[in-house]
């Protein structure tokens, strides 16, 4: 099991920087330190997928003449789509965080 | 796997553990856009590098921002 | 209590999570099931088929257009949910104006810069097509101009600059654009979405460019709109 | 016949076209929202009607979006089952679109209200586009669609009780999301592709199936936050109780019967047969305390609205327990109970949505012998309630009968326990809301009549709709049975 662990070792770092999003989400009182917690996660499942994809010795998915190899295009393509709907999800925690706070210290709207 | 990989990679559990554990909101956006950017190396690294540039983009320049303003916002000092 | 609860829960899941992983094939292995079916296609017919050497991109606008369409619906819906909730910003009721005057020298900066930095914008987003970039990044780009234009000229000038009646075109072009690509594909007699309806290949080529760009100005303009919003603070 | 093939395709487009569409004419008009939003969901209607005359007749099909075939494209799966969820989906979605018309120009903003229905548009939109999704990862995208509209219309009206359930609602939803990202990525690392026949068909070929059966767990457990079940239910009684009230309906009626049929994809299409027995059990031994747990704080609720979606906990899990026992009948009783609950739960929301209309009263205490001031309203109300309650005549009684069969033919008699005392208490609350709002002495200083037609006409429809499938199962059955056994099939 180490073994593996240690060539899978880019699993491994998302696993454990999930955990830590995780924590923070679960702990941190904080609404915008939650936020940030949910992006760690996300961006570690984002390396994690990224390391699916990798192939040894593979070029990057950017067809140029005469090289055959490449890294697996497709889990870059499920990133990229993640990592925008990402920015939807934070911008929308901000947004919700940030009336919340306004409503509690009782400003005005 | 190479020798830069595993020390971006301990670089950034490093980050991620300051990011959560700093009680300065400010100081761990700062932190977390670090996190983002080194997070793109690594990911420039395993052959991404498309993600990379969105990952920078995004992560360190967009999200941050709406971070910091929205910390600004929230805290009652003047923003300007 | 809760902290410890919450630890050795952490602890259950991370062992879980890790035994998963170390069955998992090894990475970069080049047969794995993963690579091989990839191989197959995407990259063996990808560019002919899309017309995209850049590999992510010819996935995201061609093969799988169908959840670019959703993932753009995503940033919009945070806008409307932003609108609904934080209400849209007007010129002159933000921020009392700057106390400082924008310094002469970054302003002047800044105005030279501008043009180049929304050109490198569209180079990027036209750029994917090809090598690194993508409408997506090209957009935050776009994004980014418009938040530094705030930041330099103060709020207030920048709503003026780019009020919402101006935005809001922007703002919902990319759906729009997919859907109507999608009408014209099922009037073409082929399924939704689907580019390469017509037999010639610069069509295609139009209708992913027209797409990326209209992916660009969408996130770009609509990302900005929420910095706008969520910049505006009331006056007391 | 050929454009029936591309409309499941256009109740996705459509919905949130129109939403786009109502954003740009917004600065012509103002009061379009509503007509277009309507005109919207009536196109859906008739377009899953013709959808399932065309899959009862002549099965389910498949339609590859883009023309790629699946493990390279996104395929769109419309199966008999799917085909009735759309059904359910374009019926619950007009009535509380048409209901909203009257009750939201009372509760919100002027300004907000085009969004109110863009939101609800792309909310319907999504709910389709899971649905029928072929796909993991398209199932992903439209789970964020759903959900991101869901915590907005939670949140809508400002007022802080309401942030803070969406708040509450958001980080969790987001954590699920994440969780199906993961999983996502645990399945697709083994077999390469994430279509969800091909899946099934690689899995065979694996010797290994931990990696496979983390990723199915992490999916399920998506789902169960989705559909609030047991230990993650935190969210919904807030948000649901909080939310305006063609938003709770909608939230209630749909969304945590979508998170019911998420799992019913990971279970039977996309990983059938490789969970081992603990898994099931545990699942099931937490869907069995969830129902006794939700009708018990629904006992002691006094927030009407709270009280109903505290009973939504508990209801839900009877439709959740049924996938578990991977029977016919099992399956048959949960969904029925999906379509009881949509069309009951939604009644209730609707009837005390119509009482805060009238009154501003919320809690129960405050409506005491309010049936004698508004009795066409609170009959509708009642019927739903007998439906919860699972009087006999009503569909929930037909559902728990189906579930009760399920766990009596395995033997299950743990969950025949739950079944049954989940029931009992549901009949105690029901018991106590009809006796306070019929029985007791009225207060003689309010003055209350009946409820404007605008709302109590999608109200009638939806207690006559609950009547007509407790009374003729049959209609039901012709709906449902073909789906079921065309997914038990997946099984061998």
């Amino acid at each position: 099991m180490l073994k593996a662990s240690f060539s899978n070792l880019i699993y491994v770092v998302s696993m454990i920087l999930f955990l830590i999003g995780f924590y923070a989400v679960a702990m941190r009182p904080s609404l915008i330190k939650k936020i940030i917690g949910i992006n760690i996660m996300e961006t570690a499942i984002f390396l994690f997928l990224i390391g699916i994809g990798n192939k040894k010795g593979g070029a990057s998915p950017l067809v140029v003449e005469g090289i055959e190899k490449y890294v697996n295009p497709f889990p870059q393509a499920m990133v990229l789509m993640a990592l925008v709907v990402g920015v939807g999800t934070t911008a929308l925690a901000l947004i919700l965080a940030v009336r919340l706070f306004e409503c509690e210290n009782g400003e005005k709207r | 796997m190479t020798v830069l990989i595993i020390l971006l990679s301990l670089c950034l559990i490093i980050l991620s553990i300051f990011v959560v554990v700093s009680r300065n909101l400010l100081a761990s956006i700062i932190l977390f856009s670090a996190y983002g950017l080194i997070m793109a190396l690594v990911w420039q690294q395993l052959g991404a590098p498309v993600l990379a540039l969105a990952e920078v983009v995004v992560e360190s320049g967009i999200i941050s921002v709406l971070f910091v303003v929205s910390v600004f916002r929230t805290s009652k000092d003047d923003v300007e | 209590m809760k902290k410890f609860i919450v630890i050795v829960l952490l602890v259950l899941v991370g062992l879980f999570l890790l035994l998963a992983v170390s069955k998992m094939p090894i990475m970069g292995d080049p047969d794995s099931p993963t690579n091989a079916i990839a191989t197959s296609r995407y990259i063996a017919k990808g560019p002919q088929e899309t017309g995209c050497n850049n590999l992510v991109s010819a996935i995201i606008l061609n093969y799988r257009v169908y959840d670019t369409f959703g993932e753009i619906t995503v940033i919009f819906v945070t806008l409307t949910a932003a609108l609904a909730i934080l209400g849209r910003e007007k010129a002159g009721e933000g921020v009392s104006p700057l106390k400082v005057s924008p310094s002469p020298l970054v302003s002047t900066i800044m105005i030279i810069y501008i043009p180049f930095f929304i050109v490198f914008a569209f180079y990027v987003a036209i750029h994917g097509f090809n090598s690194i970039g993508g409408g997506f990044q090209g957009g935050v780009i776009l994004a980014s101009v418009l938040v530094i234009y705030a930041l330099v000229f103060g709020y207030d000038e920048a709503v003026r600059k780019f009020p919402p009646k101006r935005r809001i075109l922007f703002e919902g072009l990319a759906p729009l654009c997919f859907v109507v690509v999608g009408f014209m594909s099922i009037l073409a007699g082929t399924n939704f979405l689907n580019l390469n309806f017509s037999s010639v290949s610069h069509f295609r080529n139009f209708l992913t460019l027209i797409l990326e760009i209209s992916l660009g100005l969408t996130s770009g303009v609509a990302i900005a709109s929420l910095f706008y919003i969520l910049k505006k603070v009331e006056r007391e | 016949m050929s454009f029936v093939l591309h409309l499941p395709v256009l109740m996705v487009a459509v919905p949130i076209a129109v939403a786009v569409l109502i954003s740009v004419l917004l600065t012509f008009k103002r009061n379009i929202a509503f007509v277009l939003s309507v005109l919207t969901m009536i196109f859906c209607l008739i377009s899953s009607l013709f959808l399932m005359v065309k899959v009862i007749t002549e099965g389910s099909f498949v339609y590859y979006v883009s023309d790629w075939p699946p493990p390279w494209g996104i395929e769109i799966f419309i199966d008999r089952l799917s085909v009735y969820m759309l059904l359910l989906i374009a019926i619950v979605g007009l009535i509380s679109i048409i209901y909203s018309e009257l009750y939201i120009k009372k509760v919100l903003d002027h300004q907000k209200i085009p969004f109110y229905y863009m939101l609800v548009l792309f909310l319907i939109g999504s709910i389709v586009g899971f649905v029928i999704s072929g796909d993991i990862f398209n199932m992903f995208i439209f789970f964020e669609i759903l959900s991101l509209s869901s915590y907005s219309l939670v949140a809508i009206s400002g007022d802080r009780e309401a942030l803070r359930a969406g708040f509450r609602y958001l980080v969790m939803g987001i954590v699920s999301s994440l969780f199906i990202l993961l999983g996502l990525g645990f399945i697709y690392s083994v077999t390469g592709t994430l279509n969800f026949t091909q899946i099934a068909l690689r899995v065979k070929e694996l010797s290994d199936l931990t990696v496979i059966q983390t990723g199915a767990l992490l999916l399920i457990v998506a789902f169960i936050i989705e559909a609030a079940i047991f230990p993650l239910h935190v969210w919904l009684p807030k948000a649901h109780g909080k939310a305006p009230a063609p938003v709770s309906a909608l939230l209630s009626g749909l969304v945590i019967g979508i998170g019911v049929f998420g799992m019913i994809k990971v279970v039977y299409y996309i990983l059938p047969g490789v969970y081992p027995v603990s898994f099931v059990v545990f699942f099931r031994g937490l869907i069995s305390v969830g129902i006794i747990l939700g009708a018990i704080f629904a006992l002691f609720e006094n927030d009407l609205k709270i009280l109903l979606a505290q009973s939504s906990i508990s209801q839900i899990g009877f439709a959740a327990i049924g996938v578990f026992f991977f029977s016919y009948s099992g399956l048959m009783g949960s969904m029925l109970q999906l379509l009881n609950h949509a069309f009951a739960k939604s009644a209730l929301f609707l009837g005390a949505g119509a009482v805060i209309y009238k009154t501003g009263f919320r809690n129960l205490d405050e409506m005491k012998g309010i049936g004698k001031r508004m009795p066409i309203t609170m009959g509708f109300f009642a019927i739903g309630l007998a439906s919860i309650a699972s009087i006999p005549m009503t569909c929930g009684f037909v559902s728990k009968y189906y579930l009760c069969l399920a766990a009596i033919k395995q033997g299950l008699w743990g969950s025949v326990g739950a079944i049954l005392l989940g029931g009992f208490l549901s009949l105690l609350y029901c018991l106590r809301i009809i006796s306070c709002i019929f029985f007791e002495k009225p207060d003689s200083k309010v003055e209350v009549k009946e409820a404007p037609l605008k709302m109590l006409l999608p109200l009638g429809v939806l207690a006559f709709l609950t009547i007509f499938f407790g009374v003729f199962p049959r209609a039901a059955f012709v709906l449902i049975e073909p789906g079921v056994k065309e997914i038990l099939g997946f099984l061998r």
